[in-house]
């Protein structure tokens, strides 16, 4: 399964879900904000949510900025 | 006792900072102490999902420091709502500072879309706080439609040249009914002074303060420029004269009179 | 600590403040208070003798300011060395502001008299703080013959309006070995933070103390401007740019890139 | 030869003249005569039907000078477009000096209506010659949309003030594809000179001319002004220093060396 | 008709020319020609007797030319009055520049020895021209003693900046009863039109003209330049506003009024 | 009838053309510029036009401006 | 006796000491410095002087300034 | 004998004038004015003029200047 996340590509074996992937990104979910094929997708839908093929995901987190 | 009102909440120091581009956290944290600032802006990105840094909100008290995303990178209104909205759902109050800078050399705003994206946040319950040229029609209208504040640039983001919009932020202040809040250029102290002499309500720092050997002490520096400028606003500044004003009296023994 | 040592002796405040002017005497004292000042200038005059007001030094607690008197008044070198021999006579420190003004419209100083008054009074042995113009090279020639500082101006005296002599002030900072104080024209905080941002020792301001409503406010709004100024100057102040510097990362993810 | 090129159309003067405000015809058809320009402005009122006074129009000579009506006292982009297809049906050539001002104050022009009433005219096929604050994001929005130039404001309508957007009006001219004529707060030739040395194709003049009391007389002191400048910016000007450059040989024979 | 008088003699041109620097004699003759002055200065050197150069008389027509000596080079009043003499005994008329700049980096005038090589010269039969501060006193008192005009320094010596000291410049304009030239600094045609404007009775002109590509071109520039500027002066410019002023009535058809 | 000029009200009691207004006004047609109700009224239509009760007239001219 | 005290003329009957001029005028000694036939008077002096006709003497204070 | 010609020193086997030290530089007298021994020396003086050892000799010229 192909997900375009943050611009590149990364190829999974098997069904995640959002929180999975998170995990295995070690991103903890408190804070990014998460798009997922441009929809805005609130935390308590992380375990919910499967990603499927072709799915794109933002993960935004905040930075410095003026 | 003096303070100022956006949006109907209260603060005490009129000296915004931005957290960019400092040369470690801890440099920022100590920047934004010694300012006094009560309010801080903060941009969105991208998390690199290789390497993920910690986020910057681990350094911020939030219970002190009012988070104020801003939506720097956008190039049009579309971007600009499309961040605003991210920030939202992140957890923020629903206070944004506007950005649309389509051109990244002098990173100037665009009138027309910032114009347009404020009418659109503002109908989605936003606090809108838009950085925007000095132009005081711009300023009337944007006003118009809600926006909380206006900010103004003093001169293009990071060039610390000052308030060189000088004349043009004069008038807009003249004619505003919300907080003027000059935004971008101010690179001294004595900027942001002049800025508050003028009658601004308050003013945003971000370069000249992470652009210093020292930011602690710019960021103190800056503090008392912002509050000699706006309590010599409030005393009553003297008129500019032409002709001198002996501040002795021109005594007369001297001469055979 | 970083202090101002003018003849040997050292200040802790950077801000002076003149004496002339003020609506009352308490007003004079209140800004004295808050400017946080140590040297505040005084002038002579004659007693009126069908009704002496009472002395100005009834006022001043001369073991907290230096009292610097100053030869207002005097239109050329004879004229300042008498003032400044009688104020020693009156029982001051051997410091003398040195004022020589011939023209009572614009009082501006003489560079000749000034310069022939400076010698005279340096050879009997007073410690000389000379009014004089943003001439760099008339800076440099009065340090050689020993006087304690220089105080160019920034505007004539009363006119509150600024540091407009910048380009000759920044070359004489440059050339100097003695402490360079501005002097006169300083109608505002922003003004007196521009000076010391360039790197002056010192300001000293009266009119605008004199010239509001509010003369203690006044005071204090401009001695958190001067500490703000030298404060900025300490820390390293960013150089003034043409391009735009973004303070917030541009960010990638809004173009499909 | 060194011509300005408005919409295909070449001129060899770079001074527009503005046609209101002058103490008489003769005076205005004087100062058109001597600022050797060769386009005009004029604006649109009603007749006075009780006591209808003679049409400017008897008075320029339209085979010497192109006459450009204005929109001035459009409040919004429908009074502009509305006044713009007046001056057409008038007989005009389909060019329109697009001015929208809703402020009476300061007569600072609206970005957001004239960019809504350029695309309209532009679309009706106008050659449209926007004033337009000096916004250098505004301006490339309004090339790209296909106006004929930009008009920057350089200081409000009729302050005299000069080029005080000079930062900004540097970028417009970098940016720009299309000409760039400096219009409104030009009140010397100096300031119109200052204009030309920066780059810019052309100024408009108005209230300059007729607010003295020989209008003749600065007509061509503004025409040597915007010929002086043009040429010097052609000739290339030289840098600006802050380390002197003697501009005589050091001799050495003075000393024994 | 408007003519400069200096010393009785009455001069056309307003504009004066230095020689200095000029990529080539041919450039330099060509930058006199374009200029329209009538006096230009030269400067004394040793004769490199190893190889002899030709003189630079051999490219001046002194018939049209008045030939204007300066001292260049003297650091103090004894070197300035030395070098005025070998200019007499070279045959030229005794008018002299005087310049006095013992700080090489700068080339600023020095006050004290120019006023005192001034009195020398005065008495010698000199018709003495100074270069100096910015300093309205020192004119005053130059005045005085009997030059035949002061020449205030717009800025250092080749930096092209322009009028920075424009506060003073007014102010010896305003007390002055022998012709202002100012000299030194004036870059572009704009900056010797804004001195002419205030009221200066010529500029000094010559880094601008050898610094360029085109030293013909740029004279002719300068030569507009300062004519528009004494034309606009003379004419009579209007008064700097804050507030606008409509040049196009403000038409009310637009609105159902 | 009444007609609204240039914001005024008239009175005429005879119907008119525009033509015939302007020439009752001293107007020279070449110098204006017509408004009929709103819309433009081109100078060929001038005598054609006859005004009605109620209609709305704006006559322009060019005068000076910047 | 005539003296000129501060600019103007003085008509006194009897001798007096400068002291005593300044017990007269109400002034304390210790606020002023004075100059007789511009001559700076120390204040030690003060009861030693005997004032004498034509003596010009000049009372001088401390006053505000800049 | 040795002269200080501009602030170089030249060795000369014969007597010569003024006029004769400006033959031999290849100098024309009209270009140049002469101080020797710091005192100015009128052109008529030139050829009356016998340089001894030890003058010291300036040759000025004009030259482009501000």
């Amino acid at each position: 399964m192909e997900l375009t996340i943050n611009g590149s590509n990364k190829e999974y074996q098997d069904k995640i879900t959002v929180q999975q992937l998170l995990q295995l990104s070690n991103i903890s979910p408190g804070r990014v904000v998460i798009e997922l094929n441009r929809n805005i997708l609130s935390p308590d839908m992380h375990d919910k949510t499967e990603l499927r093929h072709g799915d794109t995901i933002e993960l935004i987190q905040f930075v410095g900025g003026g | 006792m003096d303070q100022l009102i956006i949006a109907g909440r209260a603060f005490n120091s009129r000296l915004l900072v931005g957290t960019g581009k400092f040369a470690s956290n801890q440099d920022m944290v100590d920047a934004m102490e010694h300012s006094g600032s009560e309010i801080v802006t903060v941009a969105l990105r991208r998390v690199d999902i290789d390497n993920p840094e910690d986020s910057i909100l681990a350094h911020i008290d939030t219970d002190r420091y009012l988070l104020l995303p801003n939506t720097s990178g956008a190039r049009d209104a579309e971007e600009a709502v499309r961040l605003a909205r991210l920030a939202r759902a992140a957890g923020c109050l629903p206070w944004i500072k506007l950005e649309v800078t389509p051109d990244p050399y002098y990173l100037l705003p665009d009138p027309i879309e910032t114009f347009k994206a404020a009418e659109i946040l503002v109908k989605e319950g936003f606090v809108v706080l838009p950085y925007m040229p000095a132009d005081p029609v711009l300023a009337k209208r944007l006003e118009e439609i809600g926006t909380a504040t206006v900010m103004p640039l003093g001169a293009p983001i990071g060039t610390n040249r000052g308030v060189k919009t000088r004349d043009h932020i004069a008038i807009i202040i003249e004619q505003a009914n919300i907080p003027v809040i000059v935004d971008a250029g101010l690179g001294a102290p004595s900027h942001a002074a002049e800025a508050m002499e003028m009658g601004a309500d308050a003013v945003l720092v971000n370069t000249a303060l992470a652009d210093t050997a020292n930011s602690a002490a710019m960021a103190q520096a800056f503090r008392k420029g912002v509050e000699a400028g706006r309590e010599a606003y409030l005393a009553g500044l003297g008129t500019k004269r032409i002709k001198a004003e002996a501040s002795s009296p021109l005594t007369g023994f001297l001469r055979n009179e």
